[in-house]
């Protein structure tokens, strides 16, 4: 289009002003500001000695640091994929129902989303007490005894995976309600005119056309899932905080409890680089197999 | 008119009671000194804003703070001494405490809170189920706990004698079962040691016996396993548990439960003996004034400030009803004082009491606790024996010098 | 190839009746077009045949069985949707071969399917295209293929062609033309454009508000149509309407239009007519001729001139009304113009007050 | 919506009821949690442990008594308030002009803050915090609204969803309108933002509810009780001691009511709107 | 009201060059149609013209000014676009207002505006409605309102009629005929629909391929096109074209075609010719008479007749190629029947091997 470039440039000044000064305040040069502190032995607040890159070696032969990466990739994988699949699942089978029944439905399972971190942990703590639980009948039917799932390590992730899925797949539940919605309902009649059944339909029609949601979703869930922290702290603490210890739960313990900051600031960037490699790795690996 | 602003992390019954003398302290001083209290988030949350906000200049004017926290706070500068000058303007000396409760608030001979309460862990115990089973002396008190050997065996009279359990206490948290392990090492003359020096001489293999206790316990069915803070007490109220071992604190809800007439007879005792000394754990909530950085304060504001502590001090009978004892050694004194049960039948223990040792590492919810957490919740229910867990929390402390 | 007999059919959503009581038949290997305005319930008739939607009341038959509680699948049809759903994750070829695909027919026999029925659609090139890198005329061609490969006893086509631009709409009739000639297949075709039904069918039945209006071949309907509807709504442009009086006459029919005006008509069969009525006159547009002044029966002036080409349009506004007239391509005429319009009294159409065509009793086919 | 019709025409569906029944089951089993929260909560503390029936057989609001008399609620509901609806409108305003921008027009530097934008995703905002106490202290705003506000103002996914929303208008649109004579400013208020609601609806619910359940910082930039939000304020006053199930549970039920209420109500919206904006984005 | 010309006109999308040295002028006053196939350029220039995209060279004046590097709003121009793009958060009425609202005109004159145009566009009823509440011709006469409060010296249309169902495309077309009449606007209007620039325009301009093919009366394109593309473009159905040789005879032109068939033309001007050269003879379906056998020229079988009650088409394979004939309804012969198809010489048309034609020296208007 024909523009005049020197009200256009001061149309974009005018409107990406206060973000930019938002962000450069709150993001950018906090950013900047952890970047330089993994490079001193800062304390959490205050000034520290300039150390090189101490911090990134010892990172390296942490063995605490290695444990929170592995529990947060063991983490991301109970929790990403098998969640996208229950929201798929819970969208396949709201996405039938009509008029209120639906509504009434989709707010069951929406309500939980709703809520704040501490509430979901008041919640499910209270929900798994081994005394008292109203879960412990289940638990014992599964393990043959009472169970405090909080602190039996091989039972830690999974119950946390299980709350947070719990907690959050109200979102992307919509999303793939959302998603659904979009697919014609033309291609089910003609599916049932070439004799389609129930289960072809999902497999042969649905799966394939939710697939670019499918992706969002598992990206999205990806990036949000390895930055993992709340659940697991409050389910943690006071018991065996490094067997479970997740990277933003290490940040935090080393910023606030062991008063750490440049170490933690040199946590957070290792976080960084790890959230934008594995997201856009994924991103890359679903789209392809997508266009296949 | 003064204000002064006060922060503490004393939620619930405790809160309530605080809000009490706070109200009280306003009502006598309505023209002089306000405070205007602010109540946190108790343990780390509390600690971490304490510390941010007194290095930017922005922290209350006075606050609670754990006696075990001390060293670390004033390490980290967060603290401001409080001078034998403002001790004198009220009134106050290290004659008025314990003495370990008046080292607890020393740090290199300097002085930076002022103790207001001890809080120890006691035994409570069902008075109804230790009669049945003839655990009661003539004294009206339990009877024949002392020694590991008899302790065990009231355990397995209690359990023979159809009791749930035996004993209860907090056993899903290690950092909080150390309370009980600390206690125990203690009662065999060990020590935790500090930093760059943890568990010197044969403390590790007394640290790895006083596990032994509760592991053993938790094994023999005596005390359940994996057991969180709200079960132990609900276990205990409830009659499944004749003893439980617990902070002071706990003895409001079952004063209120009593007075509800929903409870047993009940008390409260010093830990028995179970080695070779009487021991207890106990840590102390005192009075401190956060040094805010680049901020001159009044003389007039501090002596406000003087005023509120002296004031609580004097007053701390009420804070008694909380289970604590008081730190003022005169209020124990005092006839209403020792009317008060079981209060006043723990009071003593303050002469044996250990507090924790003066590490920047140690205190409630520091890194010694979080050590503990780690090594002891395996320990105590038996997926770990005691002595690797003592050298696993040995190698976590020596980690922390790095 | 199968005969279809709705009985009786209605189909009422919650409350509100769409279809009433319908009965229609479609013959064997017929062209049958459902023709009618937006929302008069052809396409819930063909869903009712195809068996995507139940029916109220009343029974369907294809051929000799009865089908009206049977699944889709099971009634032996084959739908092109109008916007032709296709699947849009597979290639033409697996479009094509879904259906055999979901029964699990062997690969091979598939690829050969495919073969032969894109060589008779003439999609070789594109079997290994996705749908969204076809036009539009390609696609409709798979929607076909993927009907054909069922080798259904009726195909359903649901306004197959009402998203394509005129070009290739024209185009894509005369291949449905053809593959109706190859097949002989019953064919039964939703549309609401009159051409399309006029060129396709051999029979139309035009639906009005869920009932059947009238039910024939193209020339019946266009010649001979049973109500003011139907003469309304078939043919381009439209037929022209004039209110009347009819008096009855010796030999004939007089009708009288506005202050001054009278036509003779040839008799019509009017049972029980005497006296005199109101009617509406209609006549289209290609039976009114222009004249210059003073020759026709009406005065008027010309507000529009359409030339096409082979023909024009003629917009006429007269004190009865504007008036179109079709004529061909050579005469001109100038908006603003005066001209006078004479009616073509053999071809004129008589509606009573209900809209019921009055019918000629000798006419002139 | 997709089966419905299929589900129509065979009258007696087994495999459709079965389906219903289980999805029933389902939702029942998934909002379970919620309900034995609300149920313990209106349970006396002792009876907690003790009374396991589905239906509390002697309810009480004795521990939401509690809850807002050892409290100071009203001002934190108004806190929450004030914080949630100021960040929700400023995030909400902010990014639809960055969005608007960052689609629509172009500038110097575009490419690049596209890509930071992308980074604040994926950066854990958490690792910052220290940072942002540090900041805000030094321009004096701890403990006022302003301050608790400032932080939690970043929100990248509004401005990516904006921005992916204003790529799929058709260009029509703004044609039309450059034409009519409209400014970059008129064009993005009077023809973008009102044109779909349904996308700024949905975005501002979930940078709501965000906002509203957050809890680090409003805890550290917060230091007057009458400054607290709800799930600070409510975090404190929980004893940390006893067995007070009922008092934990009805302070979990009071911090969460006023959005689970705001979202019953508007539910409908909700859905429409969050739905309308992800199609955008699939 | 203003004339536009276009003087040297290119365009290059990156290294595409879309339109190529275009010189254009449309008269003050008049419709001008731009007409041509799918991706020729013809969006491309009216949004030159109206300053939505850019020149790549040339200049473009509207009335006395040069507008090629004016901004839009500055141009005097207003469009209508395919889709309408109507503002659906606001009702017809501020629709209608959009520019004077944005201009902060006070409400009393916009609400006065608004009831003058909807007055003139039969929207008055409609004037709170948003526009999802409207059918296709009450969305397009929106349109038009919102760009006539403009008070343009240009109107441009982009196929705005495209979106509509046949039955409201010819009405609509006479709607914009009218309108035209009306104001005397200039009016810029593209189309892909011949019938569109056949009925509504002065002046055609055929594009192909981002030149112009021809630029004419409706009358000159169809009965004189100067080309091949033309010739096939306008009309419809389209031109029959066979391949022929033509030799230069005494007064005329005879034209071999096949093995024995050939045809006397009246003669043409063809500089140069002599001798034998290969060329295509052009005929329209109206032109071709259906005989019974032997009458004709040429022979052939029916393969198709498509009956549109006022007329029919008749599609002939011929030994040629296949041919379209166009009849009146009358006519009656089944497809498989054998014909003879006789042509109007007088109107044949023939071009050669460039596909330019060879215009008949003395030709019947
Ligand atoms: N599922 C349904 N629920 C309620 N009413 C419906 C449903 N489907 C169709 N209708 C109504 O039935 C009537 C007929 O609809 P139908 O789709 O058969 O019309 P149509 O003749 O195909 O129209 P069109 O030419 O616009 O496609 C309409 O009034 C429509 O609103
Ligand atoms: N922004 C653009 N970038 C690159 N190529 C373009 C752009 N816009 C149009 N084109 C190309 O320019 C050519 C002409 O496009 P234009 O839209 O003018 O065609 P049109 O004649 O309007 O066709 P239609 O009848 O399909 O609307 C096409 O080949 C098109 O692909
Ligand atoms: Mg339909
Ligand atoms: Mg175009």
């Amino acid at each position: 289009m024909l523009r005049n470039r020197r009200s256009e440039l001061l149309a974009a000044f005018v409107l990406i002003l206060p973000f930019v000064v938002i962000y450069g305040w709150m993001f950018v040069y906090p950013t900047i500001q952890m970047v330089r502190l993994s490079f001193t032995d800062a304390p959490l607040i205050g000034e520290g000695k300039y150390v090189g890159f101490k911090n990134y070696v010892r990172m390296f032969k942490d063995p605490v640091f290695r444990k929170a990466v592995w529990n947060t990739a063991y983490f991301v994988a109970l929790t990403v994929v098998p969640g996208t699949a229950v929201a798929l699942l819970i969208a396949l089978m709201v996405s039938r129902l009509k008029g209120w029944l639906q509504s009434v439905i989709l707010a069951a399972f929406f309500l939980p989303y709703i809520l704040p971190v501490t509430v979901v942990y008041v919640i499910w703590d209270w929900m798994t007490n081994v005394q008292f639980g109203m879960l412990q009948g289940a638990i014992e039917w599964v393990a043959g005894r009472p169970v405090n799932v909080w602190r039996t390590i091989p039972w830690f992730m999974p119950g946390v995976a299980v709350i947070t899925i719990w907690w959050t797949n109200g979102f992307s539940i919509l999303l793939f309600l959302a998603g659904l919605r979009n697919i014609p309902a033309e291609l089910y009649e003609a599916a049932q005119l070439d004799g389609a059944t129930r289960w072809q339909m999902f497999t042969r029609v649905t799966w394939p056309l939710i697939w670019p949601v499918t992706v969002l979703c598992l990206t999205i869930q990806l990036i949000l899932q390895l930055k993992i922290f709340d659940q697991v702290y409050l389910f943690a603490v006071g018991g065996r905080t490094q067997a479970t210890m997740v990277l933003v739960q290490y940040i935090y313990e080393q910023a606030f409890q062991k008063n750490a900051g440049g170490y933690s600031a040199t946590i957070a960037l290792a976080l960084f680089v790890i959230v934008v490699t594995f997201s856009v790795l994924q991103f890359q690996i679903l789209r392809i197999r997508g266009q296949r | 008119k003064e204000t002064v602003v006060w922060w503490d992390f004393l939620g619930g019954g405790d809160g309530v009671r605080m809000k009490t003398l706070i109200e009280e302290f306003n009502k006598e001083h309505a023209d002089t000194i306000e405070i205007q209290a602010t109540t946190l988030d108790w343990g780390v949350p509390f600690y971490s804003k304490v510390q941010a906000t007194a290095a930017v200049g922005e922290g209350p004017d006075m606050m609670t703070y754990h006696a075990s926290r001390i060293p670390l706070a004033v390490s980290q500068g967060t603290l401001a001494e409080i001078t034998p000058e403002d001790m004198a303007a009220m009134g106050l000396s290290a004659a008025n405490f314990a003495p370990a409760t008046w080292d607890a608030v020393q740090v290199d001979g300097k002085q930076y809170a002022v103790p207001f309460d001890t809080h120890p862990i006691v035994l409570y115990y069902n008075k109804d189920l230790l009669e049945k089973s003839g655990l009661i002396g003539a004294d009206g008190l339990p009877a024949g706990l002392d020694g590991l050997d008899n302790f065990n065996a009231a355990l397995k009279k209690l359990k023979d004698d159809g009791n749930e359990w035996g004993i209860v206490q907090v056993t899903a948290d290690g950092g909080f079962a150390f309370r009980t392990i600390y206690s125990l090492l203690c009662q065999q003359n060990g020590e935790i040691g500090t930093d760059g020096n943890w568990f010197p001489g044969d403390s590790q293999e007394k640290l790895a016996n006083a596990v032994g206790v509760i592991s053993n316990w938790v094994a023999e069915g005596y005390n359940p396993s994996y057991t969180d803070y709200p079960s132990t007490v609900a276990l205990f109220t409830s009659g499944k548990s004749p003893f439980m071992i617990n902070g002071v604190w706990e003895v409001p809800t079952m004063d209120d439960l009593n007075k509800q007439g929903k409870l047993f007879n009940w008390g409260a005792i010093e830990l028995p003996v179970l080695f070779d000394r009487p021991c207890t754990y106990a840590d102390s909530h005192a009075f401190a004034i956060p040094a805010n950085a680049g901020k001159e304060v009044s003389p007039e504001k501090h002596a406000a400030v003087l005023e509120v502590i002296k004031w609580m001090e004097a007053n701390s009978l009420f804070w008694a009803t909380a289970g604590h004892i008081p730190a003022n050694v005169a209020v124990t004194e005092t006839a209403e004082y020792k009317a008060m049960q079981p209060q006043a039948t723990y009071a003593k223990l303050t002469a044996n009491s250990v507090f924790d040792p003066k590490s920047v590492n140690a205190g409630v919810a520091s890194p010694l606790f979080d050590a503990a957490g780690n090594a002891f919740t395996a320990a105590i229910n038996g997926e770990t024996d005691p002595a690797t867990a003592v050298a696993e929390m040995k190698a976590a402390l020596d980690a922390l010098q790095q | 190839m199968a005969s279809v007999e709705l009985a009786g059919i209605s189909k009422r959503f919650g409350g509100h009746e769409v279809i009433r009581g319908l009965n229609l038949s479609v013959p064997d290997g017929s062209f049958t077009a459902l023709l009618g305005p937006s929302g008069c319930g052809k396409s819930t008739m063909l869903r009712m045949i195809a068996g995507l939607e139940t029916v109220s009341d009343g029974t369907i038959r294809i051929g000799t069985r009865e089908v009206t509680h049977l699944e889709p699948k099971a009634r032996g049809v084959a739908m092109v949707f109008q916007n032709y759903a296709l699947y849009p994750h597979l290639t033409v070829a697996e479009n094509i071969c879904f259906s055999m695909s979901l029964a699990r027919e062997p690969k091979a026999k598939q690829r050969e399917m495919a073969a032969r029925i894109a060589k008779m659609l003439h999609l070789e090139e594109l079997l290994e295209r996705k749908p969204a890198q076809l036009s539009g005329g390609q696609r409709q061609r798979v929607a076909i293929g993927r009907a054909l490969v069922r080798d259904p006893q009726v195909f359903l086509f649901d306004e197959p062609l009402s998203n394509l631009d005129a070009l290739l709409r024209v185009q894509m009739r005369l291949e449905l033309a053809k593959l109706h000639n190859d097949l002989k297949t019953t064919m039964i075709y939703v549309t609401h454009d009159q051409v399309e039904a006029m060129t396709l069918a051999d029979q139309i039945v035009v639906l009005d508000k869920g009932v059947i209006s009238q039910a024939g071949s193209p020339w019946e309907l266009y010649n001979r149509p049973a109500n003011r509807f139907v003469a309304g709504f078939i043919g381009s442009p439209a037929m022209n309407f004039l209110p009347a009086r009819a008096r009855a006459g010796s030999g004939g029919l007089t009708l009288t239009m506005g202050d001054d005006i009278a036509l003779a008509l040839p008799p019509r069969a009017v049972p029980g007519f005497t006296g005199e009525r109101a009617v509406e006159l209609g006549i289209r547009p290609e039976h009114v001729k222009l004249t210059s002044e003073g020759g026709g029966q009406i005065a008027g002036r010309v507000s529009v001139v359409e030339y096409l080409g082979n023909t024009s349009y003629t917009y006429v506004d007269t004190a009865l009304g504007p008036m179109i007239v079709e004529s061909d391509g050579g005469v001109k005429v100038e908006p603003g113009e005066t001209v006078s319009l004479s009616i073509d009294t053999e071809k004129a159409h008589v509606f009573d007050d209900k809209g019921l065509a009055w019918t000629q009793t000798t006419e002139a086919a | 919506m997709s089966e419905t019709r299929s589900t129509q025409h065979r009258r007696l569906d087994a495999g459709g009821v079965l389906l219903t029944l289980l999805t029933l089951i389902a939702a029942a089993v998934w909002f379970f949690p919620v309900y034995w929260a609300m149920a313990t909560s209106v349970r006396y503390d002792d009876q907690t442990v003790k009374d396991f029936a589905l239906l509390p057989q002697d309810p009480t609001f004795t521990n939401f008594l509690f809850n807002i008399q050892t409290s100071r609620l009203p001002y934190w509901y108004l806190n929450s308030t004030i914080v949630a609806v100021s960040v929700t409108v400023i995030v909400v305003f902010m990014s639809a002009c960055t969005g608007y921008a960052i689609s629509q027009l172009r500038f110097p530097g575009r490419k690049a803050l596209w890509w930071m934008i992308l980074a604040s995703f994926m950066v854990p905002i958490s690792a910052l915090i220290v940072n942002h106490f540090i900041i805000i202290a030094g321009v004096q705003l701890l403990n006022t609204h302003a301050g608790i506000v400032l932080p939690m103002l970043i929100a990248p996914v509004t401005v990516i969803v904006y921005k992916q929303f204003f790529d799929g208008l058709p260009k029509e649109f703004r044609e039309a309108a450059v034409m009519d004579g409209a400014t970059e400013f008129q064009l993005l208020f009077r023809l973008f933002l009102p044109m779909n609601w349904g996308v700024t609806t949905a975005l501002a619910i979930i940078t709501f509810i965000g906002a509203w359940n957050s809890f680090l910082w409003p805890f550290l930039a917060a230091q007057d009780e009458k400054m607290m939000t709800v799930t600070v304020g409510i975090a404190a006053v929980q004893d940390a001691f006893g067995v007070f199930y009922g008092r934990l549970l009805s302070g979990a039920v009071l911090a969460s009511l006023p959005v689970a209420l705001a979202y019953l109500l508007f539910q409908r919206r909700v859905t429409q709107a969050i739905t309308l904006s992800a199609g955008i984005k699939g």
